[in-house]
């Protein structure tokens, strides 16, 4: 992409949304979380990856949604699917039986190792916060291929330390989901609003391979409650060209409208 | 076989203070019509199953009617926090809410368990996480072939079963399209199985040879109850309200709201009130 | 991502000798075509696996395809024996057979955990039966809940699955309906997929938003091969030839009747003989 | 019935199979075996059971097929099925799921308490005859609420000590099947072409309870390889009835036109 691609002004949140489609090809079978995974996997859809397959774990296959869900099990999933199979169906013999490719995940914490806690903040039997919990993410991170985590940068979310460790990403590091049994792959990319974290090839330590336009490292460490390690050559990340662009803001405009017409 | 009740004579007939109920649905189908009537019938210490508690569980538990929860993902699906549901776990109110958290792999297993009338469930996961921690019902097992160990938690058997299903015919056969969820799995898992439903009809009509249907030998009763998945939906019949979901943020996020919203809308109400739902999103459809 | 091919072709390239074969299909879109260029091409020590051995796998013993089978029921079903199968079992003829035996919940169980990526499976059952010590492959697990001891056999992932279904799309998405056996499972649970269809369409077209469909990237390869379940029949296209299973006793009764038949209906005939049942029967329907 | 019931003559098969139709109810959910056993449960729903649930062990629920299957999942009981599930389904749910009142089953061989041979005659490993081996069978016998079993007596079939258990009746007898964890009945019926039999309340033996008209004990004596034990009350069992015997033959004669009209 030159910079001649780029002519529009665009959000983090755009960024982040596009950096994820980047990451997808038609070939992969993508097991779809709701928000900007959503975003992101529909928008590859619709730009370079138009036969990757959609799968959400409300049991719709190789969907092709015109508007974005607000839930995963929205209507609006099922009609335009291939097919739709039952929660339990789709936990064993799509998810665990090692059909996807790639999997999402946000978190509300995570740390150094892409381990991630969605939980509770504080301690599990008096927390101050009590999160929604695990939901699929255990499984899909020991399932899927390979794992994107998505998440706005910031010292609370991206923690020294887990309230809670309710998905194992690498876990202490090094070999760690081997000795587990694991066979897949676990986070292999950690988009945020600032920067795109790799895992170390032999300490597994998510480490700054890649930075969006205009952000510096003290922001990317600003924002990081552990010791940020940038790898030996950090790129700069390409921004949104205008059809990423163009196309996102349709997916959303007519998301919009179509749920105001709901109302 | 499946008698043909009203709701409330259906609540009443099966719902018991203590039991451990199942409202299910996974987005789809959500039987806010059956769980209201369960709300206004005043019952007590339930211990309440579902994999993704959201609106229809905050209202349960928001009105006291849970002593425990059984669950693996608790929030408003793509709006965020559960009001009610945060306020009973860390502050107690409207009483303590004891919980038992699981995945979603495990809670799908356990229902599929109890249909099948096994123990226990047995997948693989719950690898290198807190939760068997802090979850005594999960345990490992292992492979007598390979020497794998795999998680085992168990069997979900719930006293009731409350779903919501599209239409059924007037031999009480239910049929369900669309989004499947855990519904066949509850309904067989569960001692008894509740159905609200869309329609009855004299006949399912023309459909796949293999159509997910219920057998009225399933199901303990079947109420009428049109648009009785409100703010969910009912494939091929009206959407889902987004905006409620949206909307319910505000409703719960302060006690008296909650409290205000709940007495207008549940218990100076009827399931009757569900039914202009359903005609109002047939009209936009 | 399935490949379109000839039958010839598709069966040249998944399937090699000493391969585990899973021909499924029970009683319906049982894959006879198929295992015909099985025979046709030599293909040699296969073990076979398949939970009701009958005329397909007759004929493949009978031909000396394979060393060991994989079964929970062999026989002629509403017929009676299968001659080959027993001569096999018996006299070694025309090689010796080796047998894994058991029975369907566990062969259906063990299909489902190899398509859930388990390594075994689970169930309730071979409770005071001999089997168990006939077959080390059945073991006993203890639920870590109850203490009860289930029954526990090893995930069947075979390294090519066979079946017939009754058509694709040009995406290469197959459309499965009335009785499924185990279809479903045995492609998902085999490394390698080889389907045949009645028909190639453009778009699969109206259906349930439940109907069984295997996506185009669980299949290795697809043949168009009408009337290719012959005698075994297709949903909607052709019923059972239930005179063919009668008159197989006969044929198969004898070595030189059987050999006989086959050289001139398998080893000097091709998949496109089957288009004359698909043909024959479509016009008594 | 009386005897002015029953004008018609009739044969010892369709005595059994009226007699195991007799033996089934509109409340019953019946798991069904081909031949005997689906003439009988088709008997009784074309008769005095109009609402049983047959299934068959193929997938179909609540079918009404209008001609006897030739197989297990002939075409016809899909067509006529108020849904069709897979196989694996069918083991789980519903029979494992204990949801079947009544299972039939057939053997190669019986014992006195109705444990069955369909595996083999002679060793396992060298086999005079090779039997088809276990199909559904033993999980049947577990899991269904009670189970009749058909068979037609001989002293080759009725056996003292069976060459294979293939399938666990009441075992040794008494409380066998409790000391196994099994919490159904079991064999409840055996109905043969000669006689009925029950398990003795105690001890579990089959013991004859009721004869087919025309039948002395000596006959049954003769068919069984083991010394046969008649309750103190044996009944005479009531011959077919004209609707019977009718209802019975009309369906077969259906069955071979539609079975002719199929080659």
């Amino acid at each position: 992409m030159t910079s001649a691609d780029t002519t529009l002004a665009y959000t983090a949140t755009e960024m982040m949304t596009v950096v994820s489609a980047r990451a997808l090809t038609s070939a992969d079978v993508c097991f779809v979380g709701i928000g900007l995974p959503s975003a992101a996997c529909n928008l590859a859809r619709l730009t370079h990856a138009p036969d990757i397959t959609l799968i959400y774990e409300s049991g719709t296959i190789a969907t092709r949604p015109s508007v974005l869900p607000l839930s995963i099990g929205d209507g609006e999933l099922c009609d335009t699917a291939l097919t739709t199979v039952s929660v339990p169906e789709m936990f064993r013999y799509w998810l665990q039986g090692g059909r996807i490719t790639v999997g999402f995940l946000p978190g509300a914490q995570i740390d150094r190792f892409a381990n991630l806690n969605t939980t509770v903040i504080g301690p599990y039997d008096r927390p101050i916060t009590r999160l929604p919990g695990s939901g699929g993410a255990p499984e899909i991170m020991t399932h899927c291929g390979e794992i994107f985590v998505t998440m706005p940068q910031s010292r609370r979310s991206f923690v020294d330390k887990l309230d809670f460790v309710t998905t194992f990403g690498h876990g202490q590091g090094g070999d760690h989901r081997a000795r587990l049994g694991i066979r897949t792959k676990g986070p292999t990319r950690l988009i945020t609003d600032l920067c795109v974290f790799e895992p170390d090839p032999e300490t597994k330590e998510m480490t700054v391979t890649s930075i969006h336009p205009g952000i510096d490292r003290d922001q990317i460490r600003d924002a990081t409650g552990w010791p940020v390690r940038f790898a030996e050559r950090v790129a700069e990340t390409a921004p949104p060209t205008d059809v990423e662009l163009e196309t996102l803001r349709d997916l959303h405009a007519r998301t919009r409208r179509a749920h105001a017409a709901d109302t | 076989m499946a008698q043909f009740m009203s709701l409330g004579d259906a609540v009443a007939a099966l719902v018991r203070d203590g039991d451990t109920v199942a409202v299910e649905g996974f987005t789809h189908l959500i039987p806010h019509a059956a769980a209201h009537e369960v709300i206004r019938q005043g019952r007590r210490d339930l211990t309440l199953v579902r994999m993704t508690p959201d609106i229809v569980y905050d209202q349960m538990i928001g009105m006291g009617c849970a002593a425990k929860l059984v669950f693996s993902w608790g929030g408003n699906p793509g709006v965020g926090s559960l009001h009610r549901f945060r306020d009973a776990v860390q502050n107690g109110w409207p009483r303590p809410l004891a919980i038992e958290e699981h995945a979603h792999a495990a809670m799908a297993n356990a229902y599929a368990a109890g249909a099948a009338g096994l123990p226990f469930a047995m997948f693989r996961g719950y690898l290198g996480v807190d939760l068997p921690a802090v979850n005594p019902n999960i345990r490992r097992v292992t492979c007598p072939f390979t020497g794998e160990a795999l998680a085992a938690v168990p069997a979900l058997r719930p006293d009731v079963a409350i779903v919501h299903a599209l239409k059924a015919d007037r031999a009480g056969n239910v049929l369900i399209e669309g989004i499947l969820g855990v519904q066949k799995e509850v309904v067989l898992a569960a001692s008894r199985a509740l159905v609200t439903v869309e329609e009855i009809v004299d006949d399912l009509g023309p459909r796949s040879p293999n159509a997910v249907v219920l057998p009225g030998w399933t199901i303990a009763a079947i109420a009428l109850v049109p648009g009785g998945a409100h703010p969910s939906y009912a494939h091929g019949y009206y959407r889902r309200d987004n905006a409620f979901y949206l909307g319910w943020d505000d409703i719960a996020r302060d006690r008296a709201s909650f409290t205000a919203w709940m007495k207008t809308n549940v218990l100076e109400a009827g399931p009757d009130a569900f039914a202009a739902h359903r005609r109002r999103l047939a009209v936009a459809a």
